[in-house]
């Protein structure tokens, strides 16, 4: 690239700043494993949005053929009301997915904003700190128990669970990000120029920040889409007759004699979606370490 | 002369990386001798290493010796099975590694450590230990029957590196390899173990292969030496031929670019430009060519060969030049010692734009809600002032606070008592006036040029953030960033470049220009060369020096290598352990110290001179410097101290009472015994 | 096998699903169903062949002419576990307890409704009412075992379970097991023929089935779709026992849109009932709309299925309420095989161009709903109870007593229900007929299914009785058939 | 080792207080006044009151804290007010359940976790490596329920090696008892132990660059005994600190685990407990989860400190 006019390019450069953040991530997602991950995801995505077009019949159209086998009609064969169980899996991804999207950005966006107050307020860091201890003393599932006490079992309880059983790992992420990257000779470098807190976050420490976090969120995407199977298994989740890949497995494994796709059907999705989220977490890891190592 | 003890012979090794192969050594070939020292120099990257670890049979997993031998007791090492390898390893042939807080495994004795090379070696349990003690001995641990039992982490990074020489003279060794074995050591513990290893070489008649890119450690213990370039011998020979007459271009330059701590102090460095080169992106023929001024075409076309010299068949070189001259020219430029440094620039009664006052810097101690360490007291009352126009350098050793010092002045560190005034203003207490004054008036350069660029950021970007905190509207900025780049020495094309594309030096250079966009009057260099090749260093140096004289900077610089100070230092302040020991002016610090502690810093620093018995009259600390949490009480230096109560118990006023910093004129020091002082300085030299 | 005289010894294993809960003792509880009569007497148990009333603690008894005087004499030589000598005063102390509202009864109505009972001498007890008192009476006899008043608060957490029944409680590990043994002191020793028995909690259906595999001699209400793997293998019998569980649909009338009849009615029409039983219940049930069993006097195949599939007269139903399209909120209990059930239910009512919204909610929190008589406007129930008279159902089922979460409280219903509980020997079949019609008609509880309870036992456990509500007794059951 | 602790008890004990105010809460929080549970539907308002005194109800909540804590610490867990018996008695009830298959688990889970770190960490080289890393990946991302129903399906259905579910002691037949054993401690411990062995390998490889081991090379030590005494030596301390940190999830896998494969333990107590608001039982049942894996976790950390001297002696 040529300078020939200055305040072009300049602009130039600040574009750069945004795109080339975003630009390395959605370089990630075009490596092998990445576009295989990501393809997997709108896939899944997709066949969730458009279930109630690809299926018309409903995820409920029941018949009197119980038990049918897997065929080419129904590929993971029926369920105990003669529902196709293919369909029903298709659909219950519609709550998995509804249920990482909206909680898991909430959990980044909370977590990173708590775990980088430690700028703002070294007591106010180490409170939330102490928040995301606590948290963490928690296993998952204890904590899903514990909100289900409090909001009552569905959606919600769900999401809530997964927003702060992610958040702790955000909020750590951030923080760690914070310290190591507030003791760097070049942050040191623009507080001694004077650079104002908030551009020296937002310039300097969030984009080195932001690569862990990235990857997280395809990681805490896998362990919500589990938490609510878990969740539902045992009944604490999504109440039937909604389907969800836990609630369809709360069944389905009554059943496992008569029809073992009930369960396999579930798990198969549910392997699906964490490899595809895996699979784009690899991606962005490399993506990191290729950064990083420079 | 000595029997070969080594040969290497047309040694080569390539690195895989996938599919590709990069070729790292090429045609390496010399000899090491019983007895007889051998340096192995170069710069960072040329390959020393690998050698090394060639030899071992010790490479990294990606790399493979591709051809050539090492000859050893009459066979060839490469060619030998691994078990039987294992068994020359730490037994014939044994290795020295550069960082001692990392070669011994934290979780075991170093009793158990030295005894494991006895053991695998076929010794018995308790004979193994009872040799270990003796050995702990030999390497000059005291009370060895008591510290064998302690684990690594109890012993100070110098008695570490004695610990690994330990080891390595276990099974009496025939031949000692040291990669870089006082790199990671401050100049004072590096002239200890230097000497040790000097001492063991000829007690146990044995031969040393030292691995430095010091030429002051190889002119001051090396009997031959090997300089490398890009992954080949350039040059070998005996120490004092090559250094006298070097046959390289490298090598001459490369002693050429020192700065030095003796004779004349000159106005600039001689430099080499570029850089070092990448190993897998060597230039064509002679890798040197693009940095030499000789380069004539055959140099970009063919590979020279390592030949004797003529007249001097002991002295190898692998230059066309040399060899179609049968010598090198002599060189272009004016000789660097011809032009002496052309006085102290400042008025002496231009007022102080940084004034220090009895600052104290603490850390708090850390530890748990029931048990609190005692803090850090990293600064304890330093006094220091500072003109427009003047260097004052700050050496001392590593730990000693200047790092702390000097970000307390920018506001990186709160001090926790004393005044900083920056012209003539008083800004100890930061506040947001304050922090705009000091930010506009003083800049920081840090010490390590890869972690001081955000590497996310372009060279524009980075300049222009620092062109914004002067208030310059967005569109004089590009006028300005190009101004600073040409102010050090950079081509404004290369702005639209990110941190990576850039070496250390360049980086470096960057740095500076950042620090000098808000046209500071003073800079503080916190080490800035320290990171570098000296090649590379000799180029950012003169920068300074340039920039200090245009702009009429005051510079505070900052550094544990004297001979980088006093290059470029109107007055020196000594620092020890948060004090200010000594200061005064530059030359009669460096020629009349009034200090012990300044008097062994010069002597330990090796200088680029051969000179055999230089090692025997060094001044030589014993021990470490002691804990910043639990000063010694009276002078701190007294625990260390070669005049003070362990060299004379009568002298207990050292042990109750603090000396104060006084002296005549301008030249000052701490010490209760200045003219002994003094004394010790003249008897190291003489 | 089995022809000689059983033998004595030996330890029972029982499975069951439900944990049991001596608290509410004398409640119609799952939980209690194995244990009740092996621990406790009652004074008369229903013959589940005959319907008839069997004595056990009670030895006789006699109505006055009008039905309105009660007495009953009972056995001088039971004792309880604690070797008191049983007298009257437990036996009113039992009846008083039985309206206690904390003990949950489902009789609580019944006894209520006595104007007396006293004890008329130490081994006779004297019930008065101001209506007949039999035949009602012995369904109140049947639930309500006599319980020992002076340990009677050891039941509220189990710690002392004492009665004069063949076995005593001797160890139970909430939600896991209940061990019992036998009781050396029994009135009719030659009746204990086990050892003891241990009772396994497992709540899990599969797993319950799996113990039968060598694991427990019996287990106590499968589902139909477990029951699957024992058919075919001759070491385990598979009953379907008396005590069938019903499944209301109820519906709220005094709130659009169910204020309108042909709507309820509708939705009687609208619903598959076969399709339930094959696929909830792999068959096993039969698709009855009667609340009370169809062997009770006077009931027709044409009230039995009276409401059958029917999607066309559904929608014609529907249409002719104006109710095209809407939206019907049902309150699901979340107890299997409830849940199930909905998912046809709303199938079907979507079939039929209604708009079905289902929640299902938890046990606890439906219970409560159920108790308040406040469910919203559907809600699908489940029922025990079957086996006890017509007459007691219409006041002892949630769904049809008095306060009823369909808030169906019309004088004619009332009247119908008197008139039925007053009704003596022909006139009763008449008057259940007519209140049978009358309900049937209003469509305010549509009863989809009745679903006997399945069990599986091993060839050698022989001996042992259901009663007609399908309580187990052991008095006779022995281990080597 | 008393600094050590000194340093560490601090937050251990912040955190159990932190987690005994959330379980105090929990109940409180869920809505629904424990005095109308006990006093049932048809209780009249001053029965409810009175009920309300008498468990201290009506006082301020940290009095109330403090009774309960006071209550706790001496050993008194409380009534259940759904079965009205002591919590006490019914956790005792299903510990041994739960402990077998925790026992099982972990035991799993360490040898599992440390063998095939260990292995994944020396094996540097071939299909046996790229073998074992892709099968720790997927345990990885498996969580143990997914693991679970995978065992059922594949063990219990396709195969019919094991049965499914159910539960009886090892103590009363030990080879029923381990056949349905097996898979709830298999299904549990995978996951847990895939994590450990990944922490192993990395810490292994990471070790494996320090110079410690070029100087034990440098020294002739043969590569077993590298392996043994510096590489192992000097992950152990990962080790350690994963199994401790890991023992929490492990329990607490348990409420879905005991779920699938019907075992009647305390996590399917839990899960009951919730489904029938029997808040003094969760209540219980998750403080103790969170004690349990705090103090796990001090235990593994007082291990690392033993096996590490640089924080034995600080
Ligand atoms: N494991 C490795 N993989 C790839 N390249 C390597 C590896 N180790 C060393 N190299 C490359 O080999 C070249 C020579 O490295 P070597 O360590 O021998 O240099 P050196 O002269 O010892 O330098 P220094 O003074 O920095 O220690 C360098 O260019 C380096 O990049
Ligand atoms: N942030 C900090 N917290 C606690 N102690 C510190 C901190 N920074 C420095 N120290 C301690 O203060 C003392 C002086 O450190 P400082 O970095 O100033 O030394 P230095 O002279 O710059 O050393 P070097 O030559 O290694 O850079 C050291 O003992 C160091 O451990
Ligand atoms: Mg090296
Ligand atoms: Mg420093």
């Amino acid at each position: 690239m040529t300078a020939t006019n200055p305040t072009e390019t300049h602009a130039g450069g600040r574009r750069r700043l945004m795109g080339e953040g975003l630009g390395r991530y959605i370089a990630a997602l075009g490596q092998p494993k990445g576009l295989i991950g990501s393809g997997l995801l709108v896939l899944l995505v997709l066949a969730a949005v458009f279930a109630p077009i690809l299926f018309p019949g409903g995820v409920d159209q029941q018949s009197r053929d119980s038990f049918l086998l897997p065929s080419l009609l129904h590929p993971f064969g029926t369920d105990e009301l003669g529902r196709d169980i293919f369909v029903r899996c298709v659909y219950a991804l519609q709550v998995s997915i509804s249920l990482v999207i909206v909680a898991v950005p909430i959990a980044a966006v909370l977590g990173t904003l708590m775990g980088l107050s430690g700028a703002i307020s070294g007591l106010l860091g180490e409170a939330f700190q102490r928040v995301f201890d606590i948290i963490l003393g928690f296993p998952s599932l204890v904590l899903g128990i514990c909100i289900v006490i409090v909001i009552g079992p569905g959606w919600l309880a769900l999401a809530t669970t997964i927003v702060v059983f992610s958040l702790p790992q955000f909020g750590r992420l951030a923080r760690g990000a914070l310290l190591s990257e507030q003791g760097r000779e070049y942050v040191l470098a623009a507080r001694v120029l004077g650079v104002s807190r908030p551009k020296i976050m937002i310039r300097h420490i969030l984009p080195n920040a932001l690569d862990p976090i990235f990857v997280q969120v395809s990681l805490s995407m896998i362990g919500g889409i589990f938490i609510e199977a878990a969740l539902s298994i045992v009944g604490l989740g999504i109440q039937p007759p909604t389907p969800s890949l836990g609630t369809l497995l709360n069944v389905g494994i009554r059943y496992v004699y008569a029809q073992p796709m009930y369960t396999a059907g579930p798990i198969i999705m549910l392997l699906l979606l964490a490899l595809a989220f895996n699979l784009i977490a690899d991606a962005l890891n490399a993506q990191v370490l290729k950064t990083r190592g420079e | 002369m000595a029997a070969n003890l080594l040969e290497v012979r047309n040694l080569g090794t390539t690195f895989r990386f996938g599919q590709a192969e990069v070729q790292a050594l090429h045609e390496v070939s010399f000899e090491a001798r019983t007895g007889r020292v051998l340096g192995i120099v170069g710069e960072s990257g040329s390959g020393k290493s690998l050698t090394a670890r060639a030899i071992m049979r010790m490479l990294p997993e990606t790399a493979s010796v591709s051809n050539g031998e090492v000859l050893f007791e009459s066979g060839n090492l490469l060619d030998l099975p691994e078990a039987r390898m294992r068994s020359i390893r730490g037994s014939k042939i044994a290795m020295v590694f550069q960082d001692p807080q990392a070669a011994l495994n934290p979780v075991k004795t170093v009793g158990w450590q030295i005894e494991e090379a006895l053991v695998v070696h076929g010794m018995n349990k308790s004979r193994a230990r009872a040799r270990a003690i003796e050995l702990l001995g030999q390497v000059g641990i005291p009370e060895p029957d008591k510290r064998i039992d302690d684990f690594p982490h109890q012993f100070s990074g110098g008695m570490r590196q004695r610990v690994v020489i330990a080891i390595a003279i276990a099974n009496s060794a025939k031949l000692i390899i040291a990669d870089e074995p006082t790199t990671a050591l401050d100049v004072t513990i590096q002239a200890q173990v230097l000497r040790l290893l000097v001492d063991l070489k000829s007690r146990l008649d044995i031969g040393v292969i030292l691995i430095t890119h010091d030429m002051g450690v190889v002119a001051e213990i090396c009997d031959d030496i090997v300089v490398m370039y890009g992954g080949r011998v350039v040059e070998r020979g005996a120490v004092a031929g090559v250094f006298a007459a070097p046959q390289h271009p490298y090598t001459r330059n490369l002693l050429r670019s020192m700065p030095r701590i003796e004779g004349v102090r000159t106005a600039r460095l001689p430099t080499i430009p570029g850089s070092t080169p990448d190993l897998s992106r060597l230039p064509s023929g002679c890798a040197f060519h693009p940095r030499c001024q000789f380069a004539e075409d055959i140099c970009l076309r063919e590979v020279p060969v390592l030949l004797p010299m003529a007249g001097s068949p002991e002295r190898e070189a692998a230059c066309h030049v040399a060899r179609q001259n049968a010598g090198l020219p002599p060189d272009p430029d004016p000789t660097p010692s011809s032009e002496p440094l052309a006085g102290v620039r400042t008025s002496g009664s231009a007022p102080a734009i940084l004034e220090i006052e009895d600052l104290s810097v603490t850390f708090p101690g850390g530890g748990g809600w029931l048990r609190r360490e005692k803090p850090i007291v990293a600064v304890d009352g330093v006094s220091l002032s500072l003109r427009p126009g003047e260097t004052l350098g700050l050496v001392g050793e590593s730990g000693c606070g200047k790092t702390s010092l000097s970000r307390t002045i920018v506001g990186l560190n709160r001090p926790s008592s004393g005044y900083i005034r920056v012209a003539g203003e008083d800004v100890t207490d930061f506040g947001a006036e304050a922090a705009a004054h000091v930010r506009r008036t003083v800049q920081y350069v840090f010490q390590d040029p890869y972690a001081s660029l955000n590497p996310r950021l372009s060279i524009r970007q980075i300049l222009s953030e620092a062109l914004e905190q002067r208030g310059l509207p967005g569109r004089q900025r590009e006028a300005a960033a190009r101004a600073l780049m040409d102010m050090v020495g950079l081509d404004a094309a290369y702005l639209d470049r990110y941190p990576k594309a850039f070496s250390g030096g360049q980086r470096q250079r960057i740095g500076i220009a950042r620090a000098l966009a808000v046209e500071p009057r003073v800079l503080i260099c916190d080490e800035p060369v320290s990171a570098l090749d000296v090649s590379i260093q000799a180029q950012v140096i003169n920068i300074l020096a340039d920039l200090r004289d245009r702009l009429g900077l005051g510079i505070l610089f900052i550094a544990h290598d004297l001979s980088v100070v006093r290059h470029l230092s109107d007055r020196v302040a000594v620092m020890y352990l948060g004090r200010i020991v000594e200061i005064g002016p530059a030359s009669d610090v460096y020629e009349h110290p009034l200090h012990p502690y300044t008097a062994v810093l010069l002597s330990s620093t090796p200088k680029p001179v051969p000179d055999p018995s230089a090692m025997q009259r060094k001044l030589v600390l014993g021990g470490d410097m002691p804990s910043p949490r639990n000063p010694p009480s009276g002078c701190r230096f007294r625990t260390r101290c070669p005049i003070g109560p362990l060299a004379d118990p009568s002298r207990r006023i050292c042990i109750e009472k603090d000396p104060l910093l006084v002296g005549p004129g301008e030249h000052k020091s701490a010490c209760h015994f200045p003219d002994e002082a003094a004394g010790l300085a003249v008897q190291s030299k003489a | 096998y089995g022809q000689g005289a059983p033998q004595p010894g030996g330890t029972l294993r029982l499975a069951q699903g439900a944990d049991a809960q001596p608290k509410n003792i004398l409640a119609g509880r799952a939980g209690n169903n194995t244990w009740r009569h092996q621990v406790f007497d009652a004074l008369t148990v229903l013959d589940s062949e005959t319907g008839q009333p069997r004595p056990v603690l009670a030895t006789e008894w006699e109505s006055s002419e009008d039905g309105r005087t009660f007495v009953v004499r009972i056995r001088n030589d039971a004792r309880f576990h604690t070797g008191r000598p049983l007298t009257a005063e437990d036996v009113v102390f039992t009846l008083e307890q039985v309206m206690v509202p904390e003990n949950a009864s489902q009789m609580a109505p019944l006894v209520r409704a006595y104007t007396s009972i006293e004890a008329t001498g130490t081994h006779e007890v004297t019930i008065t009412s101001d209506t007949p008192v039999a035949p009602r009476v012995f369904d109140v006899f049947q639930l309500a075992v006599i319980l020992d008043m002076d340990t009677f608060s050891g039941l509220a957490d189990g710690s002392q379970v004492v009665g004069t029944g063949p076995f005593k409680w001797v160890d139970w590990v909430p939600g896991a097991s209940l061990r019992l043994e036998r009781n050396d002191d029994y009135w009719a020793p030659d009746q204990v023929l086990l050892d003891g028995v241990e009772i396994s909690i497992i709540t899990d259906s599969t797993a319950m089935a799996n113990a039968m595999r060598g694991r427990v001699d019996m287990v106590l209400a499968m589902t139909p779709r477990d029951a699957i793997m024992f058919r075919g293998n001759p070491g385990v019998e598979l009953i379907e026992g008396p005590g069938a569980q019903i499944f209301p649909l109820g519906l709220n009338v005094t709130a659009p849109p169910f204020d309108k009849r042909e709507l309820r009615q509708a939705i009687g029409y609208a619903i598959d009932r076969q399709r339930i039983i094959d696929q909830v219940f792999n068959g096993v049930g039969n698709a009855s709309c009667l609340w009370w069993r169809s062997n009770e006097p006077g009931t027709t195949e044409e009230m039995v299925t009276h409401y059958h599939y029917d999607p066309e007269r559904a929608r014609e139903l529907i249409a002719a309420a104006g109710a095209e399209g809407a939206q019907v909120d049902l309150t699901v209990i979340g107890l299997a095989p409830v849940p199930a059930i909905y998912e046809i239910v709303q199938n079907n009512l979507r079939e039929v161009g209604l708009n079905p919204m289902g929640q299902v909610v938890e046990t606890a929190a439906f219970d409560q709903g159920q108790t308040a008589g406040d469910l919203g406007p559907a809600f699908q129930q489940i029922h025990g109870l079957q086996g006890f008279s017509a007459a007691t159902l219409v006041d002892a089922l949630p769904a049809l007593r008095d306060t009823n979460p369909s808030k169906f409280t019309p004088e004619r219903y009332r009247e119908l229900k008197d008139a039925l509980q007053s009704a003596q020997g022909d006139a009763y079949a008449p008057a259940l007929v007519e209140l049978g019609q009358f309900m049937l008609d209003e469509a305010f509880s549509h009863i989809l299914l009745h679903t006997p309870p399945l069990h599986a036992k091993v060839q050698q456990f022989q001996g042992f009785t259901f009663n007609n509500v399908g309580f187990l007794h052991l008095a006779g059951a022995h281990l080597n058939g | 080792m008393f600094g050590f602790l000194a340093r560490r008890l601090p937050s251990v004990v912040f955190m159990l207080l932190a987690t005994s105010v959330i379980a105090f809460l929990l109940p409180r929080l869920a809505g629904g006044d424990p005095a109308q549970t006990i006093a049932g539907a048809d209780a009249t308002a001053e029965q409810v009151a009175a009920i309300r005194v008498e468990l201290g109800l009506d006082q301020p909540v940290y009095a109330q804290y403090g009774r309960w804590l006071g209550d706790l610490l001496v050993g008194d867990l409380g009534t259940s007010l759904i079965t009205s018996r002591p919590v006490g008695q019914l956790i005792m009830a299903r510990l041994g359940s739960t402990l077998e298959l925790a026992i099982a688990a972990t035991v799993l889970m360490v040898v599992l976790g440390i063998g095939l770190g260990i292995l994944a960490g020396s094996i540097r080289k071939g299909a046996g490596r790229a073998g074992l890393d892709g099968a720790v990946s997927v345990l990885l991302a498996t969580p143990p329920h997914v693991t679970g129903l995978i065992l059922i399906l594949v063990l219990g259905i396709t195969f019919n090696l094991l049965p499914i579910s159910g539960e009886v002691s090892v103590l009363r037949d030990p080879l029923v008892g381990i056949s349905l054993l097996i898979m709830p401690a298999l299904a549990l411990a995978l996951p847990q132990a895939a994590m450990i062995a990944r922490l192993i390998q990395a810490r292994m490889y990471q070790v494996r660059q320090e110079e410690f081991v070029d100087l034990a090379i440098a020294k002739g030590v043969p590569p077993r005994r590298i392996v043994l005494s510096h590489i192992l030596r000097n992950s152990m301390g990962t080790a350690v600190v994963a199994t401790g940190i890991r023992v929490g999830e492990l329990l607490a896998g348990a409420v879905v685990i005991e779920a699938i494969f019907a075992r009647n333990g305390l996590g399917l107590m839990a899960v009951d407990a919730v489904s029938s608001r029997d808040y003094q039982v969760v209540q219980i049942v998750v403080l103790g989860a969170v004690v349990i894996a705090v103090l796990v976790h001090l235990l593994s950390e007082i291990l690392l400190a033993a096996l590490d001297p640089r924080i034995r002696l600080q």
